[in-house]
């Protein structure tokens, strides 16, 4: 029963890694500017997510260790000194992007600006992670995010043409302005590989307190989380490229993209955008705060864990909030929320290796993990995502700045 | 309790070099051995190899310089310096 | 007689304390040369101004500029060898009580100024 | 992009690798479009989309499918937008043939958009069904407009 109850950090790890903004505005923007010819990205982004998820739940299940502290433990200080310090800039940008979400969100609802909703939010996102329990957010945040399955919904709603579907998953090579179309698939498998994946995944695996014996399991809750955040988030891609390309509507702008769900649900459907947003976008805010409190605090090694009452973790919770605070800030002045993304998941590439190299090596290390050290399998795929991730760094800043901003 | 101490992990990532100023390798690891409660250093690893099995990587071709403690002068770590030279190291390796 | 690698099973190591509270990591370790007998591990040490240390010179300078600021007593703490009473592979246990350390000053002081203030005397459910 | 060309003394392979890349990118984005005609073409672009979004949002007013205050922030973005590239256009050399009558076409954008949003602000449906065809007419006219110079 408890394995099965699992899937909730796989469900709520799906919901705030996947659909983030990040990967919810450019899916939009992929359908909007190309209808299905850019699925083939969510695909292989999903593909190697679920490898890499997978990877992290069993080393965390083999080792009782999470990824940062692993690293730390592994490399020493003076390794991961500088992969640390990139990686929480990085994170501190996506985290300003996802309550910059949540604050357009609730700008849809209120019509008051969205800036206005940065201190609020950030009060609130503070106050829940005080007071709950690392279950009450993966339950209550793995069962509201059933909301965005709106967009799948709406997508089967829309009877996307199959042939068109299907020839979406195979790479075109020959699109109109290559440079946008590079930059949008950059930007949705950086959007989807964020590092904060794998640090909360592993670290939630220690704290769901999982042992050897949760490895199967991991296996299905990997694919089964990501397979969720990925159906939606093509859901997003088919909708826009349902309802925003045939009018000739770009996303240059979030409230474009504010439409999609009207056709479908004419009456709900700007609802159910903005809720969905606003859920996807909390889910992550949580997800990205925790993991950054995670890698801090396991880095350090101090007291750790969502469960544990504040008193017992203060600083824990102190980088969490400072996190929060800061990031808050960023929305509060105005910052163009469509730029931020961009900007967040250009860093968020440009960070994968960081992340992907030591994982690699950490899971080919047979002292650790045993018998549960990676097969010829997983360790392609790792050197895939290295490959990738290598030429994400290389290209995503730039991309990101010329191309994918459309 | 006059005996000098010094900081271990200044030493990793040193470069060690013979009386003669030839270099040997960098310092990675060290293996130490639990006797009487006490925790006593054996040996000295030294090269990419040592790299390597710290990071517990299928070593391959690559093998650690090994370096006995006797063999290494660590009183200053920032510049351990090795007291054979490094040819008789290298021939004292099976 | 056990073997320790002590880049791979010492340094960097998670601390626990006695009451299981994680202390911190293994930041440094001090070596005893004893002449002609091996070197001994003399103490393990914790603390920022050790991982400064691991940075560089210029890192050292800058924390002890910061240091002004700190509600710490020490910028690091010495455990000596005597008091490690475990070295497992997930962790190293020491006979000592996290809260009567410096390492967990600024716990208590966050406790004190950060969460308490906003918490106040809340019982925690679940 | 300072980082990318960050005056470090010894900058590694990486950083240089990265440094030339965005230096190309640059150039080919920076020689793309060579003659003002697709200069002026490429700054008025994304205006198409905002007119489809503007008549878009009108409709989905008309039909209780969006709130007012959303056509509110819709057509506030979109009047910058527009508003930005009207600027360009007016600096634009490109031939009178194509600039003038895109000029006169952006500032009826804006119009529109501003006649939407009065409609919208006092509830005449009427008002709003009238801007809605409006919008719809100047976008099957900038279609054609940059489709035919393209």
């Amino acid at each position: 029963m408890k394995k099965a109850l699992a899937l909730t950090l796989g469900i709520v790890t799906s919901i705030g890694g996947f659909l983030d903004m990040g990967a919810l505005a450019t899916s939009a923007q992929a359908g909007a500017s190309y209808r299905f010819q850019l699925l083939w990205t969510i695909g292989l982004a999903t593909l190697l997510v679920i490898f890499l998820v997978e990877m992290s739940g069993r080393f965390a299940a083999a080792t009782r260790k999470a990824l940062p502290d692993a690293i730390r433990e592994h490399f020493g200080f003076t390794f991961w000194l500088v992969p640390f310090f990139v990686l929480s800039l990085s994170h501190l940008l996506v985290l300003g992007t996802e309550i910059g979400g949540i604050c357009f969100a609730l700008h849809l609802v209120s019509g008051l600006p969205t800036s206005f909703w940065a201190l609020p939010v950030g009060v609130l996102l503070v106050t829940f992670l005080w007071r709950s329990t690392f279950n009450t957010i993966e339950d209550s945040t793995s069962l509201l995010g059933l909301i965005t399955l709106a967009f799948v919904v709406a997508a089967v709603s829309h009877h996307p043409p199959m042939k068109d579907l299907l020839a979406g998953f195979v790479p075109t090579l020959t699109a109109e302005e290559p440079l946008k179309y590079w930059g949008i698939a950059v930007s949705i498998v950086g959007a989807v590989l964020s590092p904060y994946l794998f640090y909360f995944y592993s670290s939630g695996a220690v704290e769901d307190d999982w042992d050897s014996s949760f490895i199967g399991v991991n296996r299905g809750i990997a694919a089964l989380g990501m397979g969720f955040g990925s159906v939606v988030a093509m859901g997003a891609l088919v909708v826009a490229a349902m309802v925003l390309a045939p009018r000739g509507i770009a996303m240059d702008d979030y409230h474009q993209a504010a439409l999609m769900l009207t056709d479908a649900f004419p009456f709900w459907g700007f609802l159910l955008f903005a809720v969905g947003l606003g859920v996807a976008c909390l889910a992550a805010s949580l997800e990205v705060a925790l993991s950054m409190a995670y890698a801090t605090a396991q880095t350090f090694g101090w007291n750790w864990g969502e469960s544990l009452d504040p008193r017992e973790d203060a600083r824990f919770g102190a980088v969490y909030t400072g996190a929060i605070a800061l990031s808050s800030l960023i929305i509060l002045v105005g910052v163009d929320p469509l730029k931020l993304t961009l900007l967040a998941m250009a860093t968020e590439a440009a960070v994968l290796p960081f992340v992907a190299l030591p994982f690699l090596i950490l899971m080919n290390d047979r002292k650790l993990l045993k018998e549960h050290a990676n097969g010829w399998i997983s360790n392609t795929v790792a050197v895939i995502v290295l490959l990738l991730a290598l030429v994400l760094t290389v290209v995503s800043i730039p991309l990101a700045l010329l191309g994918g901003g459309g | 309790m006059s005996t000098p101490k010094i900081h271990f992990e200044m030493l990793l990532g040193r470069m060690v070099r013979d009386p003669d100023g030839v270099a040997v390798g960098r310092i990675f690891a060290a293996h130490a051995e639990i006797e009487g409660g006490d925790c006593v250093l054996r040996e000295f690893l030294l090269g990419p190899g040592a790299l390597l099995e710290r990071f517990g990587f299928p070593l391959g071709r690559w093998r650690p310089t090994r370096v006995p403690w006797d063999l290494l002068d660590i009183a200053d770590p920032g510049h351990p310096r090795l007291r054979c030279s490094a040819a008789e190291l290298a021939g004292r390796r099976p | 007689m056990k073997k320790l690698d002590l880049t791979r099973d010492l340094l960097d190591m998670q601390v626990v304390g006695r009451d299981g509270t994680k202390m911190g990591r293994v930041d440094g370790l001090i070596l005893e040369l004893r002449g002609d007998l091996p070197p001994r591990v003399d103490a393990i040490e914790m603390g920022f101004a050790v991982l400064a240390r691991r940075m560089g010179p210029r890192a050292e300078r800058w924390l002890a500029k910061l240091r002004r600021w700190s509600v710490r007593r020490t910028a690091s703490q010495r455990v000596p060898w005597s008091k490690v009473k475990a070295i497992e592979p997930h962790h190293i246990q020491i006979d000592l009580d996290a809260l009567e350390t410096p390492a967990f000053a600024w716990e208590i002081w966050l406790r004190d100024h950060f969460v308490a203030p906003i918490e106040g005397k809340r019982e925690k459910s679940g | 992009m300072r980082n990318a060309f960050s005056s470090s003394p010894a900058p590694s392979p990486v950083r240089r690798a990265r440094g030339g890349l965005i230096a190309l990118l640059l150039f080919l984005i920076a020689c793309q479009p060579s003659s003002p005609e697709e200069q002026l073409l490429k700054t008025v672009q994304p205006v198409g989309s905002w007119l489809a979004s503007l008549e878009m949002t009108g409709r989905k007013w008309s039909s209780n499918s969006v709130p007012a205050s959303f056509v509110e922030a819709m057509t506030a973005s979109a009047r910058e937008a527009i508003g930005k590239a009207a600027e360009e256009a007016a600096k634009s050399s490109a031939r009178p043939g194509l600039r003038d009558p895109l000029r006169a076409l952006l500032a009826e954008a804006e119009e529109a958009g501003r006649d939407l949003r009065r409609a919208v602000d006092q509830d005449d449906r009427a008002g709003v069904a009238r801007s809605v065809g409006r919008l719809s007419a100047l976008h099957a006219r900038f279609e054609a407009l940059t489709k035919g110079a393209a």
